[in-house]
């Protein structure tokens, strides 16, 4: 029913924006009783496309507030779309049977960033693993000590541990549990929220070793979303960049660092931390991250880009193919 | 990310060690607290044990004997020879047994209240956490009406509605009480439900009840204990000061705060141990569940409450 | 600003007329509002008359709307004992009870504030250790017991202060205060004490756990990074944070005082606004009792107003609007 | 009242040999807690010349904040330093009373901290927390002091100063609240400046901002600067000097060009091999095995050895401070550097 080509996730024009005007008139007439405050409204995602096929690892980079968390939580499931449509496996999320979307809920899977908060701290580490997996029936109740076993294992964890509680782990051995857990209902895609950013460089190291073997072992798909460039550069075989709630450039590992197109990404790029460069000269580009509260018009960077033009100011750039499979939202494409 | 200026703390713990046990071992770890719950135990012990270690049934009228009345601490009981440790009270009731009896309804009733209103008011905070809402800002508007007025305040005129009885004075209890256990299960059950744990669980299709019972709320717990053992001490001394007042309790059947009030008009001629003892008797146990709950708060969570 | 203040301005006025009518409610469900308005001990002629006047024959949403007005006017019923006016008479016995809240207010901060930050600073200092072993003492005594064995101890035994009444009063701006005259003074100290004992405890405690919380910081740290000498760390830093949480409690507690007030002037029988109800509730004058729920009510709201605009006015973060 | 300028002698290119601004000699902080004794910085020895930069590399319970506090005297109970010298321009610290200490602190020595959200006091505004700063060490009217202060958020790049004095802590993104802190902390142009992570929680566009303009002031003032971090990349582009270390102690210390491209200690080497860019795409990363000691209970000799692939007996005893080259030192009996890769 689905060909190879359909590709496991797919977004078509999402967008997401939190705390909605007041709607219904007693939020209004309320308000004009100046009995409540009116709720700003921000726009956190705004009509993104996304494509993740199969067996692919697509890292997500962009600085804070510039809404990859809120993406990889709607592709997750775990947030509603405000507008667009979200499929998985080519079937819209929101046009599923209540049992499909249940199957479908577990195909994908989260890896949070805070070891200490991603699990619940007065369960057994057991239950925390395969609570998920005994409620859909990958196991019962007497397969279940050698399942979580297993799942422990696979994590790199041992299994005489599972009697424990979260807070007699490191960070590092949490983010295995994480793991674990997300493997035991056996899913196909793992988005990975910032997953070694709270981690110290060896344990990151450790972490992301796990995260290639269990690739190639499980052929699974990642969504990795993170603000560190060089472990997306290392880890992954595409990358899109998200600039407050854009994309704005996505193309493979190789040609992205290569041949940067959209100015953002080359000022990322130009101005991440290089081990292998001595005593630099720091060009920083100016300028804050404007609030997602209100977003400049037109092209979202352009206060701070410093080939803006009178387009950029109110016209939003779209997201164009600029060479085989790289795609950048510049007017400055245009002109060449 | 570099933690704070001390080293993470040892996380090699060599077997399983639960949550609570941990708490347990901390609460241990000083003495104050024990000698505070070892003294309320003792308390709790000797009430519920009262009428078979008592000399006489303080609320029996026939066992009184009026010419006994007013009797110094240490005085001999006319007839049957066991002395008055304590002495005796304005209608002749031997003052240890009446204390006895006084404690059991003052232990009753505080704790009585205080669960019932828990459990009302845990519930209720974490369904008006979960809908969310106008149910929410409804629920929330009257947990906060009802906590900006003085809880002896209200007590005193819905007892002044209701009429006088231990029954009314905990169902008065139980009525402005549960507001405080709503509101702290409502922001602890919010905060809960916004931590990541959360998201994992619904990621795994677990359903929402089984989330909200099994997940969130063994972690809002701790501050809903902490907020009982206050309010426990806080009810047993309303229930005295509204007995002292002459709302609470009936005169034949006097708690400790009717004791005390009784002995007030004694005081001038000296006889002060009417209103003395009882009155020690609730310090102690009010003085034994503070110190139980003021350790139960630095050991399940710090920040929480002053 | 404006906005906050018209805002809570609407809720308060909102949460009165929610009362007025829980009361009114109340009135009705409970008994038959006649005998509480009227009294029993009126011949038939004059009851006719009194439910007339009192429109207690028209529909109930009419009656509300009457009893809305009398409250408004200040008018509901007269008291069965006194013969009086109900809310005048309260009106006439309040400034005895604000007189004995705020100087068991004024004591509590006095004294606790001080403890606390001395105990927040060096808790292993035996002094601190002391200080909270005493503060959970007296977080539990009993009120009213603590107000038996000071009338028994200072007044009977020792005979140093007077054990009831509120002796010589003297008129300040129109109002009978008695902390102007000596004997007024002894007479208020032990009451005042009883009331205080409370809420030092309360107060010390708070601070302690303000300090306890606020020291830690990062910009603690950073203030004295910068030389600042530790007195200016104390009090700009440290006191201008802890005192947010602690000032809004105590305008919470002023309210409390207040209730509490209802023991404290029974036992040394202080003539306060506590008294007069305790004593109303006792003899069944519920138009007293209505008018003192009307009277309370608006103190509370209003007590509610000063805490919210206290915390407007103290935290920066919720006054200034509007993040980067 | 100009900021007082600084001599060009000062400069960063002077050999190493003139007095350095600051040394440190066998330091050691510990925490005497419940628990038991946490020794948090253990017999650390570094020195800092003017105008140069020293990158202070770690991970988290390395210890590398503590020695910072320490070198300021903030450490706080049950903290205590339990040895060791402090010589700021000659003077021990560690002897000088409270009152001696504070006229250096914020004055001659100043610390920038970690957490944008909470180094400024939130519920004053931002010129209050500067007069105080300036106050604290000049006697000058608030008027001028508040100049002052406008003058130098100006030259740290701050756009309109006047309206960032005005505002509050929390109107502020985290980058500028960070330039706020290391206004403050320029406000008397120390000798040295201690930073603890100052950019870990900003943005790369922000930190590399930062970065320059710290890097500019560093330069153009011959302030000394020590760079708390665990980033190598960050130390290797801003630094002059590096110390790496672990569970405590300084186990590799020289010039970055040394330290980061011949690492001698297994530990530089094991950090530098963790980082993806020092690896071939898509390859497994040469991880560390294991995980960091528990303080509470340190292992005899030489922390490390439970992960070192080059441990032998002899690392049973605490491998001595060596210098195995002009400048570069290492705590290690078998130091080397392995084959590159």
């Amino acid at each position: 029913m689905r060909s190879e080509s359909t590709p496991l996730i797919e977004l078509r024009q999402v967008s997401k924006t939190f705390g909605k005007a007041a709607d219904s008139s007693v939020q209004r007439l309320l308000q004009r009783l100046h009995v409540t405050r009116p709720r700003p409204v921000t726009h956190a995602v705004d009509k993104v496309d996304l494509r993740i096929q199969r067996g692919e690892v697509v890292g997500l980079v962009g600085e804070s507030g510039c809404g990859k968390s809120t993406l990889g939580r709607m592709v997750a499931g775990l947030l509603p779309v405000s507008s667009g449509t979200a499929l998985v496996d080519g079937q819209p999320r929101d046009s599923l049977t209540p049992e499909e979307r249940h199957a479908m809920r577990l195909k994908v899977q989260m890896i949070f960033q805070d070891p200490s908060s991603s699990l619940n701290p007065r369960l057994r580490v057991d239950r925390i693993v395969g609570e998920g997996a005994l409620l859909h029936g990958l196991t019962d109740k007497h397969g279940f000590d050698d399942y979580v076993s297993a799942q422990l294992q696979r994590a790199g964890l041992s299994p005489q541990l599972r009697q424990r509680y979260p807070h007699q782990f490191s960070g590092g051995q949490r983010q295995r549990i994480g793991i674990a857990r997300a493997l035991a209902v056996q899913p196909e895609l793992l988005v990975c929220d910032e997953s070694v950013a709270a981690l110290d460089v060896s344990i990151q190291a450790q972490i992301l070793n796990l995260f290639m073997d269990l690739r190639d072992e499980l052929g699974l798909t990642y969504l990795f979303i993170s603000h560190d460039l060089g472990v997306v550069e290392h880890l992954c075989d595409r990358v899109v960049v998200m600039y407050l709630g854009r994309v704005v450039e996505s193309a493979s590992v190789d040609d992205l660092f290569a041949r940067a197109n959209h100015p953002y990404t080359q000022a990322l790029l130009a101005q991440i931390p290089r081990f292998d460069v001595r005593s630099t000269r720091y060009d920083a580009i100016q300028g804050e991250i404007p609030s997602p509260l209100n977003p400049p018009a037109g092209c979202h960077f352009h206060p701070r880009c410093p080939h803006a033009t009178a387009r950029c100011r109110e016209e939003v750039p779209a997201l164009r193919e600029v060479s085989p499979n790289h795609l950048s939202a510049c007017h400055l494409n245009d002109l060449s | 990310m570099n933690a704070a200026s001390k080293p993470v703390p040892s996380h090699v713990g060599l077997q399983a060690q639960s949550p609570w046990r941990r708490v347990v071992l901390e609460f241990i770890s000083s003495p104050t607290a024990v000698v505070g719950l070892l003294v309320l135990v003792l308390i709790m012990l000797v009430a519920v044990l009262a009428p078979w270690i008592v000399v006489q049934n303080p609320y029996d009228l026939m066992q009184l004997n009026v010419l006994d009345a007013r009797l110094a601490p240490g005085s001999a009981n006319m007839d049957s020879g066991y002395t008055y440790w304590l002495g005796t009270d304005g209608q002749g009731r031997d003052l240890v047994s009446a204390i006895l009896y006084g404690l059991r309804i003052s232990l009753w009733v505080g704790i009585g209240s205080a669960l019932i209103a828990a459990v009302i008011g845990t519930l209720v905070g974490l369904v008006s956490a979960y809908v969310g809402g106008w149910l929410d800002a409804l629920l929330m508007r009257l947990v906060d009406l009802l906590l900006s007025f003085p809880v002896i305040l209200m007590a005193l005129m819905i007892l002044a509605w209701l009429g006088k009885g231990v029954g009314n004075v905990m169902l008065t209890l139980i009525l402005l009480e549960w507001a405080y256990y709503a509101r702290t299960a409502r922001g602890q059950a919010l905060t809960e439900s916004r931590r990541e744990y959360v998201d994992a669980a619904r990621g795994q299709g677990i359903g929402p009840w089984r989330i909200v019972v099994g997940h969130i709320l063994p972690n809002c717990l701790p501050p809903l204990i902490v907020i009982g053992a206050l309010q426990i001490a806080r009810a047993i001394t309303l229930e005295a000061t509204l007995s002292f007042l002459g709302l609470g309790v009936p005169v034949t059947e006097p708690s400790l705060g009717l004791l005390i009030a009784n002995g007030f008009q004694y005081m001038l001629s000296n006889e002060y141990w009417i209103s003395l003892f009882p009155g020690l008797a609730l310090l102690i146990t009010i003085v034994a569940i503070n110190l139980v709950g003021d350790r139960l708060r630095d050991v399940l969570n710090p920040r929480l409450l002053r | 600003m404006i906005g906050w203040t018209l805002r809570r301005l609407t809720q308060s006025f909102l949460v009165v007329l929610l009362m007025t009518l829980v009361v009114f409610v109340g009135l009705n469900a409970i008994g038959n509002p006649m005998d509480i308005l009227v009294g029993e001990d009126l011949n038939q002629a004059e009851r006719l008359q009194a439910i007339a006047h009192l429109g207690l024959d028209k529909p109930l949403w009419e009656q509300y709307l009457i009893f809305l007005k009398g409250a408004v006017h200040g008018n509901l019923g007269q008291s069965f004992v006194y013969h009086e006016d109900a809310m005048r008479l309260i009106l006439q016995r309040l400034p005895a009870t604000f007189e004995l809240a705020f100087c068991a207010l004024f004591l509590a901060v006095v004294i606790g504030v001080p403890l606390g930050m001395f105990a927040g600073t060096y808790p292993d200092h035996p002094l601190s250790r002391m200080m909270m072993a005493a503060s959970i003492v007296g977080f539990s005594l009993p009120a009213f017991w603590v107000a038996l064995m000071m009338i028994m101890l200072f007044s009977i035994k020792l005979g140093w202060l007077p054990a009831s009444g509120r002796g010589e009063t003297r008129e300040l701006f129109g109002v009978q205060w008695s902390w102007l005259t000596l004997d007024g003074l002894q007479h208020l100290l032990l009451p005042a004490l009883n009331l205080a004992l409370f809420k030092i405890s309360l107060v010390l405690r708070l601070t302690r756990a303000g300090v306890r919380e606020v020291l830690p910081q990062e910009f603690v740290k950073f203030a004295r990074a910068k030389g600042l000498s530790p007195m200016r760390v104390m009090c700009m830093h440290v006191m201008r944070n802890t005192m947010i949480p602690v000032v809004t409690v105590l305008a919470m507690e002023l309210g409390s005082t207040i209730a509490y007030a209802v023991v404290t002037e029974s036992i040394f029988s202080w003539p306060g606004a506590g008294k007069l109800i305790l004593d109303s509730i006792n003899m069944l004058d519920r138009p007293v009792v209505v008018a003192y729920l009307m009277v309370v009510v608006v103190i509370f709201v209003v007590l509610n107003l000063i805490v919210d605009g206290l915390y407007y006015l103290l935290d920066p973060r919720v006054r200034v609007e509007g993040s980067r | 009242m100009s900021l007082p300028e600084r001599n060009a002698a000062a400069m960063s290119t002077q050999a190493p040999t003139q007095t350095p601004t600051l040394e440190v000699r066998n330091l050691c902080t510990s925490f005497y807690t419940r628990a038991g004794v946490l020794p948090a910085v253990r017999d650390v020895s570094l020195r800092v010349a003017p105008g140069r930069i020293l990158g202070l590399v770690g991970e988290s319970g390395s210890g590398k904040s503590v020695t910072g506090f320490s070198i300021l005297g903030l450490v706080d109970a049950p903290g205590r330093i339990s040895g060791g010298q402090v010589l700021f321009k000659g003077r021990d610290l560690t002897q000088l009373s409270a009152a001696g200490l504070r006229e250096l602190q914020g004055n001659r020595i100043a610390m920038i901290f970690q957490d944008p959200m909470m180094t400024l006091n939130p519920v004053l505004r931002v010129d209050t927390q500067m007069i105080e700063a300036v106050r604290a060490h000049r006697t000058v009217s608030k008027r001028e002091a508040r100049a002052h202060a406008g003058r130098t958020l100006a030259l740290m790049g701050i756009p309109s100063p006047e309206e960032r004095l005005r505002a509050y802590p929390h109107q502020l993104s985290g980058g500028m609240r960070q330039r706020v802190a290391i206004a403050i902390a320029l406000l008397h142009a120390p000798d040295l400046i201690i930073a603890d992570e100052p950019t870990t929680a900003l943005d790369v566009t922000i930190q590399a901002q930062i970065l320059s303009e710290v890097q500019k002031l560093v330069r153009e003032q011959g302030t000394s600067l020590i760079w708390i971090t665990h980033d190598l990349s960050v130390v290797a582009g801003l630094a002059d000097d590096v110390a790496v270390m672990y569970a405590g102690r300084i186990v590799e210390q020289g010039s970055v060009a040394d330290v980061l491209d011949r690492p001698q200690h297994p530990y530089t080497q094991g950090l530098i091999d963790s980082l993806p860019s020092r690896n071939k795409r898509g390859q497994r990363l040469r991880q560390i095995p294991g995980m960091a000691p528990d303080l509470l209970s340190m292992p005899t000799g030489c922390a490390f050895a439970a992960r070192c692939s080059r441990a032998t007996s002899v690392c049973a005893q605490e491998p001595p401070e060596r210098e195995i080259a002009p400048g570069q030192t290492v705590r290690c009996f078998h130091p080397g550097a392995a084959d590159a890769q």
